[in-house]
This record gives C-alpha cells, sequence and structure tokens, in this order.
C-alpha cells in the first residue's frame, strides 16, 4: 500500500506538473506581459510594497491610455519575500508561468543579483527600480536596466552638500567638521554607509565615528551613546524603516543633538512625520532620489508634474499615506519603461516586443533632467562601462523635513525649499 | 558614559526580563519550544493598537483587555492546537507553534499591510534626567510594570492552590498525574497565563517599540535566553537573567562590538546551556 | 502456523529488513519512479520553472534526509542546520570568487570544513549532555551565530550586502549554459544522500543511532558509545549540508546570510523531514515532493494580498502535524511489514 | 588469576568494590561501601529502599561517578570508565525501571546487543532464537517494542542484556512484574549461566528467593554493608529477620 502511494504520488505531481507546464504562445505581441516581483512579505515588505503598488500604478495608466502603442500591458505580480532565493524562483516562475518578458523588481539589491542571472538566460529584461549596491551588475548582465541610482550616487550627495552648503552654513572648514556615520547592517545600509565613509575617507574629510549596529537590535541606546560622545557636528545616518524610528526616539531621549542629520530610508519615510510631528523631525535632512509627495514639481516638465501629482494623489487615497521616495522609485521607473523605452522598442521590429529590441532602444534613452517623475533625466550606461545598463543622471538630492514636509533642498536647481541649519537642539523643539 | 551605558542595559534589561515572565510558563510548565511567542508579543501589540484607535484611550488602559483576550487566545491555542499532540514526538508540537507564527505574522501582513504603526501614551517621549543619565518615562513605566507582574507570578506561583499544581506539573508531570492533577488543564491554564502576561509585555511595550507584523521575532529568541539563563520556572531568576543580558549587551555594544552585540547574547546562551546542570530532580546519568 | 512463520523469520531475524522484503514490485517501481524523474525535464515539454521546482525539492530533499539522520535516527533535533548549507556554500564561493578555484574544488573543501566545525561544536555539546529542547535550543543558538559573524565579517563574505557569483560557462566551474544540468546534479547529491540513509538504517552504527535516540542509558549498558553515535549522525548531516549548500549558490549565483543560512530555512528543513516521517530513509524526499509545490502553488495563487499565502501554508502546518503528528511515513509504522520498507 | 595462587579457601574475585563513597546535594547516600564479587557466584544484594543498592549499581556500572573509592573488575581499576565501556569490558545490567528501545521492534532490540561486546560468544543468530525461545518473544519479532506489556518488556530487556555474552551481570529487581511461572524458569536459567562462568549480582527484594538462588548475600543498610555472609547465616540473623522481614 505504502509503495503504491508513493509511486502515485510521484506520477501524480510529475503528470501535474507536465500538464500546467503546456508550452505557451510565444510573444506575438497581443499583449505585453510585465511582472512585478517586489518583496511584499517579510522584513523588507513595508517599502517593497510602496514600490510595487507605484510601479503598478504607471502600467495600469499606461494601459488606461490604450497601452503601448494600442497593444496592453498585462501584469503579473510575484513576492520575493524578502529572500533572494525565493526572488529567483519566483521570477522564474513569472517567466515560465506567464510568459513575462519584463520583470519589474527587486526594491533590495541581493534579491536583483539574484534574479538577474535569472533573467539575463531567459533573455528577459530586469528593470531594476529600487537596489541601490553598485555590485548587483557586477557581472555585466545585457540585460540588466537600473532607472535609480547606486549607493554612490547617495554618497556623492551628501559630499556635494556637505562641502559646498553644510562647512559654509556652520562656518567652518569642510575638512574641520566633526562627521559621524551610522548604519545598520542590513544590505542597503552597509552599502549606502560604506560608500560615504570611503567617499568621505578619500576625500580627506574628518570621519570621527562610523557605527554599524546589527538591524535585529532592540535597543539603540549603545549607538546614541557612542556617537554622542564622539561630539559629531554632522551625522549620516542609514536605517531602515523600523529602527529609523527607534534612533530618533532614542536620540531624544539621550538629547543627543548634532547640526545637521543626514538620513535616509525610513528617516524619509511617512511614518516619521508621523509619529514625532512636524515639529519632532523639523530641520533633519534625507538623502535619496526625491519624495514625490512634497517635492517641487516647478523642475518637472508640465505634463509629466501634471502626471506625478496625480499618481501621488491616488497612491495615497489607496495606501493611507504619502507617495515617499520609494513609491517614487517605483513611478519614476516604470514611467520611463512605459512612456520612452517600450514605444521604441516596438518601432524597433514592427510591433514585435523582444529582449534585444527593449536593450536597444533603452541605449536610446536620452530622457533631460526633468523629464520623469522623480526630475532626474536618464540616459543609461553601455557596454563600454564597467556597469552597463546604469542610468547615469540618476542622482540623489537632499531633502529636509520642513514644517511637516519633506522639501527638495539641494542641488538648487531641484530645490523647493531652502535648507536650514544648524538643527535646532532637543530642548528647543515642541 | 559608563553610568548611562549601565543604566540603558538595565532598562533593557528590564523590557527582556518582562518579555521572559510570560515564556517562563510556556516553556518552563508545557515544556514546548514555542516559535510563536514572538507572533503572540505581536499580535498583543496590535490588539491594543486598535483598541486605542477604536477607543482613543491610552494604551496603558488597555492593559486588562488585552490581558484576558490573549489568556483565552492562550487557553484555544493549547487546548485546541498542543494538548491533542502533547505525548507525540516533539517536532511535531514545535512545528505547530511554527505554522501559528505563520498564520499570525502574515495574517496580521495580510490584514492590515506592512505599515509601522504606533502608539502615543500619556508619558509621549519624556525622559527622566538624573546626573546626566537619561531614562524614557515609558521605559520607566515599563520596568515597575515589570517589577508588578513578576512580583504576583512569584506570589500566584508560590502562594495559591493552582500555582503549587502548575508548580507540581512543570517539576514533575507524571507524578502530577499521579497526585490527581489534570495536567492538561494545568497546562492549559499555565499557557493561559503565560499569554496574558506575553500580552501585557505587549502593551507596556508599544509607548516604547513600534508595531509592525514582524516587531515581535528578535524578543522572542531573547524570550528564550531569559527564561533558560534564569532557570526554567524560575521567576525571580529569569527577572535576573533579562537584567544581566540587557546590561551585558549594551556594555558589549559599546566597549567591545556594537555589530556582535547581538550575537553575544547568544554566544551567552549557549555557554549557559552547556555548564547549567537541567533539572535537580532527574539523577543525571553519565552517559557520554 | 503462526508458530512455524514465526520460527522462519526468527531464523533470519539478524538480516536487517530492507526493501528486498518487499520483492520485485517493489524494484520496478524505484525503477519507474527514477527514470520518471530522470526522464522529467526532457521526456516533456517543460518550461524551466517545473524543472527549477524540481530542483528546489530534491534540494530541500537532501537536506530533509540528511537532517532525518542526525533529528530522525539520532533523535538529536538540531534547528541550526541552515548553518551547515551556509558552510558550505561560503566555503566553496569564497575559494571560487577569491582565489579562482574550481567550485568542484571547493564542494569537498566545504564539506570537509563542515565536518569540522560540526566536530569541534558538535563534541561539547553532546559531551556536556545537551539534550532534548536543551539541544534543539542550543542548535538554535549556534544559527543565529553563526548567522551573525558571517553578516559582521563583511570584508571577507560580503556581510549582509552578499556575493554576486562570477559566471562562466565551465562544466569546470559547476557552470553549464543548460541549465537542466543542475536538475541531474542535484539529482546525484539526493539520490546519494537517500541511498547512504536507506545503507545507514541497516547499518550497525544505524542501529546506535536508533538506539542512542531510544534510550542513551540503554544505549550505553549495550556498549554503544552515546557521544560517538550522535557525533556521527551530527557530522554526516553537516557534511550532507554542505554539499547542498555548495550546489545552491551556484546554482542561485547569488549568496548571502539568509538565502543559506536563516533560522527559517533550518525550520523549512525539519518541516520536510518531519511532515515526510523524519525515521525514514524517505522521509524528506516525502516532505519536500509535498511542500515545495505546495508552497509555490499558493504563491502563486494570492498574489494580491501578501502574506495570505504564507498563512495559509501556517494553516496546513498546523493541520497536518495535529493530524500525523509522525509524518505520513509514520502511520505505516505500526505494520511490520511496511515498517521495513519503510525504514521506520 | 593471581589472587588463585594466595587463599586456597577464597575464590577469586571478580569485581572489588573499595570503600565507595557518593552523596547527592549534601545527602550521603553510600559511606564506603566494601564488597568482593566473586567469580563464577550468584551475589544478591538485599537491605530496605533507600539504602543505596541501585546508587552501587549506578556506580559499578559507571553511569554514576563514585566520589571516593575504587571499583576493581579483573583486576583493572575501572572506576572512571564511561558505561558503554564497561559495558564493553563485559559488565551488563539492568534497570528497575526496564529500559528498552520502544521504537524499535523486538529483533532489531537483540540485534542492537549483537555484536558490541568482545566477549560475544557463539552464532549470534541462534543465540537471538534461542534467547527470543527462552522469553517466549519468538512470535512478535517483528512487532515494535513499545506494544509490549510490561512483563514482556522486562523478558525482552533481559534477552537483550543476554545478548551481549557478558561477564558480570547486574540485575535490579529481575523478578518484578513477571509471572510466577516464569519466575522459576528465569531462577534456572541463572544457574544455567552460572554453570557457564557467569558471574551474577543482583538487587532484591524477595529474600526467600534471593536465599535460594544466590551463593552469598550484602545486606546494605544507611549505605554501608551491613553484613555479607552465606544464605542461611543472613536469613536467620536477627537483625536482618528484624529490619527485613518485620513485616512478614
Amino acid at each position: 500500500m505504502k509503495k503504491k502511494l508513493t509511486s502515485g504520488l510521484a506520477i501524480l505531481a510529475v503528470f501535474g506538473l507536465a500538464v500546467s507546464a503546456m508550452p505557451q504562445a510565444s510573444a506575438a505581441t497581443k499583449s505585453i506581459k510585465i511582472g512585478l516581483l517586489f518583496p511584499t512579505t517579510g522584513p523588507m515588505a513595508l517599502l517593497g510594497t510602496d514600490q510595487s503598488v507605484g510601479a503598478e500604478m504607471v502600467l495600469k495608466w499606461a494601459n488606461s491610455k490604450g497601452g503601448i502603442k494600442g497593444v496592453p500591458i498585462e501584469i503579473f505580480k510575484g513576492d520575493s519575500k524578502s529572500s533572494p532565493a525565493e526572488g529567483a524562483t519566483a521570477a522564474q516562475r513569472l517567466i515560465d508561468q506567464n510568459g513575462v518578458q519584463i520583470i519589474i523588481g527587486s526594491y533590495s539589491s541581493g534579491i536583483a543579483a539574484a534574479i538577474a542571472p535569472v533573467a539575463q538566460r531567459n533573455n528577459v529584461i530586469l528593470w531594476e527600480v529600487g537596489a541601490v549596491s553598485p555590485t548587483v551588475n557586477s557581472q555585466r548582465y545585457s540585460n540588466f536596466l537600473r532607472t535609480v541610482g547606486v549607493s554612490a550616487t547617495y554618497a556623492a550627495a551628501d559630499y556635494d552638500f556637505t562641502v559646498n552648503f553644510l562647512a559654509k552654513k556652520l562656518g567652518k572648514p569642510a575638512k574641520s567638521l566633526r562627521i559621524a556615520i551610522a548604519n545598520n547592517d542590513g544590505a542597503f545600509a552597509t552599502s549606502v554607509g560604506d560608500a560615504v565613509n570611503s567617499l568621505f575617507t578619500k576625500k580627506g574629510l574628518d570621519v570621527v565615528a562610523k557605527e554599524v549596529y546589527p538591524v535585529t537590535s532592540t535597543d539603540l541606546t549603545p549607538t546614541i551613546l557612542k556617537l554622542k560622545a564622539a561630539k559629531p557636528d554632522v551625522l549620516f545616518l542609514t536605517p531602515d524603516a523600523a529602527d529609523a524610528l527607534l534612533f530618533w526616539q532614542t536620540a531624544q531621549q539621550q538629547n543627543f543633538n548634532v547640526d545637521a542629520l543626514v538620513g535616509s530610508s525610513g528617516i524619509g519615510g511617512a511614518g516619521f512625520v508621523a509619529k514625532f510631528g512636524a515639529a519632532g523631525v523639523e530641520g533633519v535632512y534625507d538623502v535619496e532620489a526625491p519624495a514625490l509627495a512634497t517635492m517641487n514639481y516647478d523642475g518637472l516638465d508640465p505634463a509629466v508634474a501634471a502626471l506625478t501629482k496625480e499618481w501621488v494623489k491616488a497612491f495615497a487615497a489607496s495606501e493611507g499615506h504619502p507617495c515617499a521616495v520609494h513609491c517614487g522609485d517605483g513611478i519614476g521607473g516604470a514611467y520611463t519603461l512605459v512612456t520612452d523605452v517600450l514605444p521604441r522598442a516596438f518601432a524597433y521590429k514592427n510591433t514585435t516586443l523582444t529582449a534585444k529590441g527593449i536593450i536597444a532602444s533603452a541605449m536610446r534613452t536620452n530622457i533631460k533632467e526633468g523629464g520623469t517623475p522623480q526630475g532626474f533625466g536618464v540616459k543609461f550606461s553601455n557596454t563600454s562601462k564597467s556597469t552597463p545598463g546604469e542610468n547615469e543622471r540618476a542622482r540623489s538630492v537632499i531633502m529636509q523635513w520642513q514644517s511637516g514636509s519633506l522639501k527638495v533642498v539641494w542641488p538648487a536647481g531641484l530645490a523647493s525649499s531652502t535648507p536650514i541649519a544648524p538643527m535646532v537642539t532637543w530642548d528647543k523643539r515642541k | 558614559m559608563f553610568a548611562s551605558v549601565l543604566v540603558s542595559g538595565l532598562v533593557l534589561g528590564g523590557i527582556y526580563s518582562l518579555v521572559g515572565a510570560g515564556l517562563n510558563l510556556i516553556f518552563g510548565v508545557v515544556k514546548i519550544i514555542n516559535f510563536a511567542q514572538g507572533a503572540l508579543l505581536m499580535f498583543g501589540a496590535y490588539f491594543s493598537y486598535w483598541i486605542v484607535t477604536w477607543l482613543g484611550i491610552d494604551p496603558y488602559l488597555t492593559l486588562p483587555i488585552v490581558a484576558v483576550g490573549m489568556a483565552l487566545l492562550g487557553y484555544l491555542i493549547q487546548t485546541t492546537l498542543i494538548n491533542p499532540v502533547l505525548k507525540q514526538e516533539r517536532t511535531s508540537q514545535l512545528l505547530i507553534t511554527f505554522g501559528i507564527s505563520l498564520l499570525i505574522q502574515n495574517g496580521a501582513l495580510a490584514l492590515w499591510g506592512p505599515d509601522i504603526r504606533f502608539v502615543q501614551s500619556f508619558a509621549g517621549y519624556d525622559t527622566f534626567a538624573f546626573l546626566g543619565i537619561r531614562v524614557g518615562v515609558s521605559a520607566a513605566i515599563a520596568i515597575l510594570g515589570a517589577a508588578i507582574i513578576i512580583f504576583l507570578l512569584f506570589v500566584f506561583l508560590n502562594k495559591s492552590k493552582m500555582g503549587t499544581a502548575i508548580r507540581a506539573v512543570s517539576q514533575q508531570s507524571d507524578s502530577a498525574l499521579l497526585a490527581g492533577i489534570d495536567v492538561k488543564r494545568v497546562y492549559a491554564i499555565a499557557f493561559a497565563i503565560g499569554s496574558a502576561m506575553v500580552g501585557v509585555a505587549s502593551v507596556l511595550m508599544i509607548p516604547i517599540y513600534d508595531i509592525y507584523p514582524l516587531m515581535g521575532e528578535q524578543f522572542g529568541v531573547i524570550a528564550f535566553i531569559v527564561v533558560v539563563l534564569g532557570g526554567l520556572g524560575n521567576v525571580q531568576g529569569a527577572a535576573i537573567a533579562g537584567v544581566f543580558l540587557g546590561v551585558t549587551q549594551n556594555i558589549f555594544a559599546v566597549y567591545v562590538s556594537n555589530q556582535l552585540s547581538v550575537a553575544i547574547l547568544f554566544l551567552i546562551f549557549l555557554i549557559t546551556l552547556l555548564f547549567r546542570p537541567q533539572g535537580i530532580f532527574i539523577r543525571k546519568m553519565r552517559v557520554s | 502456523m503462526r508458530n512455524k512463520k514465526a520460527t522462519s523469520e526468527a531464523s533470519s531475524i539478524l538480516t536487517i529488513p530492507g526493501l528486498q522484503s518487499a520483492g520485485w514490485p517493489a524494484f520496478l517501481g524505484i525503477a519507474v519512479i527514477l527514470i520518471g524523474i530522470l526522464a522529467f525535464p526532457v521526456a516533456f515539454d517543460v518550461r524551466f520553472y517545473f524543472v527549477q521546482v524540481g530542483i528546489l525539492i530534491m534540494f530541500y530533499a537532501t537536506l530533509g534526509t540528511a537532517w532525518g539522520i542526525v533529528g530522525g535516527y539520532a533523535g538529536q533535533h538540531s534547528i541550526g542546520q541552515a548553518a551547515f548549507v551556509g558552510i558550505g556554500a561560503y566555503t566553496s564561493t569564497l575559494l571560487y570568487m577569491k582565489l579562482d578555484i574550481s567550485p568542484w574544488i571547493g564542494l569537498i573543501a566545504g564539506m570537509l570544513l563542515s565536518a569540522l566545525i560540526a566536530a569541534v561544536i558538535g563534541y561539547p555539546l553532546f559531551r556536556y549532555g545537551l539534550k532534548g529542547d536543551y539541544f534543539a535550543l542550543g542548535t538554535v543558538a549556534l544559527g543565529l551565530i553563526i548567522f551573525e559573524i558571517t553578516t559582521s565579517f563583511s570584508t571577507i563574505t560580503g556581510g549582509s550586502q552578499g556575493i554576486p557569483l562570477k559566471y562562466e560557462e565551465n562544466p569546470l566551474n559547476f557552470q553549464f549554459p543548460n541549465r537542466t544540468v543542475y536538475y541531474y546534479i542535484i539529482f546525484i547529491i539526493w539520490i546519494l544522500t537517500v541511498f547512504i540513509s536507506y545503507k545507514l538504517r541497516r547499518s550497525r552504527a544505524g542501529f546506535e543511532m536508533l538506539a542512542v535516540r531510544d534510550d542513551e542509558i540503554a544505549a550505553a549498558r549495550g556498549g554503544i558509545s552515546v557521544l560517538k553515535a550522535k557525533l556521527t549522525a551530527f557530522i554526516l548531516a553537516a557534511v550532507i549540508s554542505a554539499a547542498a549548500g555548495t550546489f545552491f549558490a551556484q546554482f542561485i549565483l547569488f549568496l548571502d546570510p539568509s538565502t543559506v543560512m536563516s533560522l527559517g530555512i533550518s525550520v523549512q528543513i525539519i518541516l520536510v523531514a518531519v511532515l515526510g516521517g523524519m525515521n525514514s530513509y524517505l522521509g524528506g524526499t516525502l516532505g519536500a515532493i509535498i511542500l515545495i509545490p505546495v508552497s509555490q502553488l499558493l504563491a502563486s495563487t494570492f498574489t494580491e494580498r501578501p502574506g495570505t499565502d504564507i498563512a495559509l501554508y501556517g494553516v496546513i502546518l498546523i493541520v497536518l502535524m495535529l493530524f500525523m503528528p509522525n509524518g505520513i511515513l509514520g502511520l505505516f509504522r505500526n505494520s511490520p511489514k511496511w515498517r521495513k520498507i519503510v525504514g521506520w | 588469576m593471581a589472587q588463585d595462587c594466595g587463599l586456597v579457601t577464597m575464590a577469586s574475585s571478580i569485581l572489588s568494590i573499595q570503600n565507595v563513597k557518593k552523596s547527592f546535594g549534601g545527602l550521603d547516600v553510600l559511606k564506603g561501601i566494601n564488597l568482593e564479587i566473586e567469580e563464577g557466584k550468584i551475589t544478591g544484594i538485599i537491605g530496605p529502599n533507600g539504602a543505596g543498592k541501585s546508587t552501587l549499581f549506578d556506580i559499578i556500572s559507571g553511569y554514576q561517578k563514585a566520589n571516593e573509592g575504587k571499583i576493581i573488575f579483573e583486576g583493572k581499576d575501572v572506576s572512571k570508565l564511561m558505561p558503554h565501556l564497561l559495558a564493553r569490558q563485559g559488565v551488563i545490567r539492568t534497570f528497575q525501571l526496564t529500559r528498552i528501545f520502544r521504537n524499535l521492534t523486538v529483533a532489531e532490540n537483540l540485534l542492537v546487543f549483537a555484536s558490541n561486546s568482545k566477549n560475544q560468544k557463539g552464532n549470534s543468530n541462534e543465540r537471538a532464537i534461542e534467547l527470543l525461545e527462552f522469553v517466549h518473544l519468538s512470535g512478535l519479532v517483528n512487532d515494535e517494542a513499545s506494544t509490549l506489556s510490561y512483563g514482556q518488556s522486562k523478558l525482552l530487556e533481559f534477552a537483550q542484556v543476554l545478548m551481549h555474552s557478558p561477564k558480570i551481570l547486574l540485575l535490579d529487581e529481575p523478578f518484578a512484574g513477571i509471572n510466577p511461572g516464569l519466575i522459576d524458569q528465569m531462577m534456572q536459567h541463572l544457574r544455567k549461566l552460572q554453570s557457564e562462568g557467569l558471574t551474577i549480582v543482583l538487587i532484591e527484594h524477595n529474600l526467600p528467593m534471593v536465599a535460594k538462588l544466590c551463593d552469598s548475600i550484602a545486606v546494605v543498610t544507611n549505605g554501608v554493608i551491613e553484613m555479607h555472609g552465606a544464605p542461611d547465616v543472613i536469613v536467620n540473623d536477627s537483625r536482618v529477620k528484624e529490619v527485613f522481614l518485620g513485616g512478614h
């Protein structure tokens, strides 16, 4: 009986797989199949979901406008469960079961690095809108295209801001500013923290503390006390969502004051201001791609600005919090794909969409500043570069919490407000 | 700075004791490795959060409702899911609690989304300051609460009839059975009280820690360290162990390695496991 | 009649029960299944996703079977098995990325290192008589320590950012243009593991593990070294897990601590073994055949509300464990005949 | 054996317990036990509950370490050996509460003990069959041991330890819970084993039974050997009668 059962099960399994694996009609392009693959469960779910929702809104908008040159987009969703291995399997499933030609992902660098070879081998595009680690495409996969900047763009923006604004405003030469860097030991935070550290040390700035705390830490008091002891003028902080809130709360309790705090990730998140109130976060800087909900739309192309406002409104309505940085990454990346790259890719091969066509089209992408919802332009590096497929025009901006909203303050060209420094001390807040 | 680090460690330790208190009954009496410990903590936090949201009351006032609700949940879990497999392989109990944890965590995610939520108590983010040493008011309340419930648990276990039965079962369930104690019922009550204490911990913690589906994971693991370090069923021991862990973690973070400050807890745990005697009631036989 | 039968069985009681007691239908069945598995990727026009699910099934079947040796046979419920998967994966990957040493050699190196670490860690654990829940918790701590250390020493391991593996199509580098090859590689690892587990169950060493699981004190009375039996099982499981780890890193082409050594993976390994029936050499395989497709099916069905699939997976787990606490193959333990075949 | 040459009147001692002391948490359980077990004899150990008889067994068989004193087996100090090493030397015991491998079959339970001993004699298969027949378990070879009754488990354990071909057999209350008919058979079997040269030590409460079976009897009370001598001497001692047979 037992044997029969096992063999029965095995045969059933084989049969089941085979039947569901019937070959599907190949891309005669009745529709464009796009997979959204983000971490929507697990520790990355919060911001991963924002990114996914942002991208999905843009794809739906494209459909409402009649699709890409009349061809509708079919949207499929996957969940990488905050794990690279799960991401790789989900990518293969989207490709084989749903026949997607483009995967929009991945939020996290680790997941992106695991999906990239899957996309390459299946000749599918990985349209990366979230990961920031520069090593993701160290294998130089041609099917990898990234619209957002890498961690080096964070560091570059930080450096520019420190030298050209903070130093002057705080009345010290840049080299005598005491600089502290802190980040958790997760992939994103480490990537940014290390990039800032290496750029600043290389440029000869005075990094007085570099603190790395476990992402699972239950108490950030030790981190704050150590930072406090280092007496920094400026702190560059890269947390995730939850520890950003814990950090700031602990900073308040320990009365930790710096002249400038430049954070990212959770520091620019909707929860940050919701929890501490406008006064509680006044003056905190955030380095990242612009938060759409609070940026200055003046620098955008008027048509893009109108659309962006619409999406920002729709996002807030459906998600219950404003469209900040990660939602913006999703919107911006998908926008470039559906308005620029895909229409031209069609033109190449007479309405047949191929990966080759998409890459060729992407290589001709040349969007000027102000041409995407995030404000920066798009131009992909080609294969002559050490890492191909990167958006050379992606950049991070410096934003600041002012009266409860995150205003872009640097560089001046994109700014919707002027930066204020030094930050008020805790005893003056309320 | 050392004084500040020490005090912050004491505060953290108080919270660890609080989190470990409930597990003392669940692991110490029912003797199951409860993978759902962290998920229950998170569930209690959401429970309190929703009451605060609907009724607009101070989070501390939700304590009785959350405690009772969690007790019922715990009773239900033990009677319907754990008791039936009590005599089976230990792994099946362990995996059932893992299933419960997946269900609660991802159920919360599916129902309420991944958003980070928070509550404001009357204490806000106010701070006591003394000689430059600073402690949050809500943290102080949490520690006071921890001390009270640990004391109450101690009194309950040592002075009440049910407490005596629980201790008897905890020490030797077979003999307890012979003494006419309904072991399964005692288990259910222990699980219920343990869960209620987890609920109390949730309520006392949410003015300090924010609420999201994975908030309880790390605390769930630490609870085991607290309970094993303090000695199963040893309430005072667990309280001291919690404080010891908190102080060690923060001192280690400042003076040795911040990044390995969590790993050091696991190492202490492992070393404790190796060297502490495992129950004085079993005459230990040398075999290896 | 009954007596006579009993005597004839008794006359051979020292032959260890096994598959041959089921006669030729069993061997035919096995042959058919194996041919089916081997033919699956090529005989049908299957999409690679299904081959990949097959790879995942065999990957977890390997890990579950290996865990069955330490958890099922020797009764030591390790909840840190993923650490050894990680040690294997990191050893071969670092040798490959930093020193350009072929992952095939890395595979062996990873297995050796894993054996060494298992011995160094296992010795005090067993020597100090860590038992039952305490052993389980100890291995949780171990797994977490190794995880944290790997994350911390980022200059060597890449930390939480991980290592994207360089891809150079070359069989000597464990890298193949046709990814179906990975299916056959993991097939070999899996079938070897099952074979080892089956042979072990019939060997002196295996018996000693079972005896230790049932009653350490009585086992010692029988001249069995409890320490040696546990340590052998622990090391064997670690070595096999390390091999699977090397394979997985090469297949995914990316490695970070969460991919190979998280607590979640350790639990998944136990899940697979326990659901199938951890005392049987077939338990891990059966568990993986059921759980992996179920989780994939749930994930592709409930895409609109993230978390629903995992919550349902939790419910399925609870129900299965409530009604089959000894796993599926455990249902056969009371039949002397089937017991021999499934090797309970 | 070396001792043979010395005293003609005294048989050689296979096991020598020298000044063994053991305490648990401040309570002195054994207060200096001295006992010589003669080779090829059956020695009974009697004494009230809590007198330390089982602890003495634990120490002889290596499961407990004595605080003081030595265990000499075949002229070698074995006080520090782990139980499995002692078992391989041929020191095998049973426990008051039966210990068998519950999740293994009856046959497997014997298999485990088949070849770990250095002094295995004869064909182990034949021996197993013979033993199973002796304990009336032949019909249950493939049943899981957990399905056996208490008496059957006890018999299986008995068969198990004999499977091992011990040099010295330590039996902790071997007749408790076994039906009287079988007890006689077991006693016969023990005598047969004795005639083959096996040394047997047994703890038993039933004094008449011990007297019938044993060549010598040691009385343990309060952690010391109260007396040690021939059965008739012990049985007729007034103190033993008072302390031990008081209830009868």
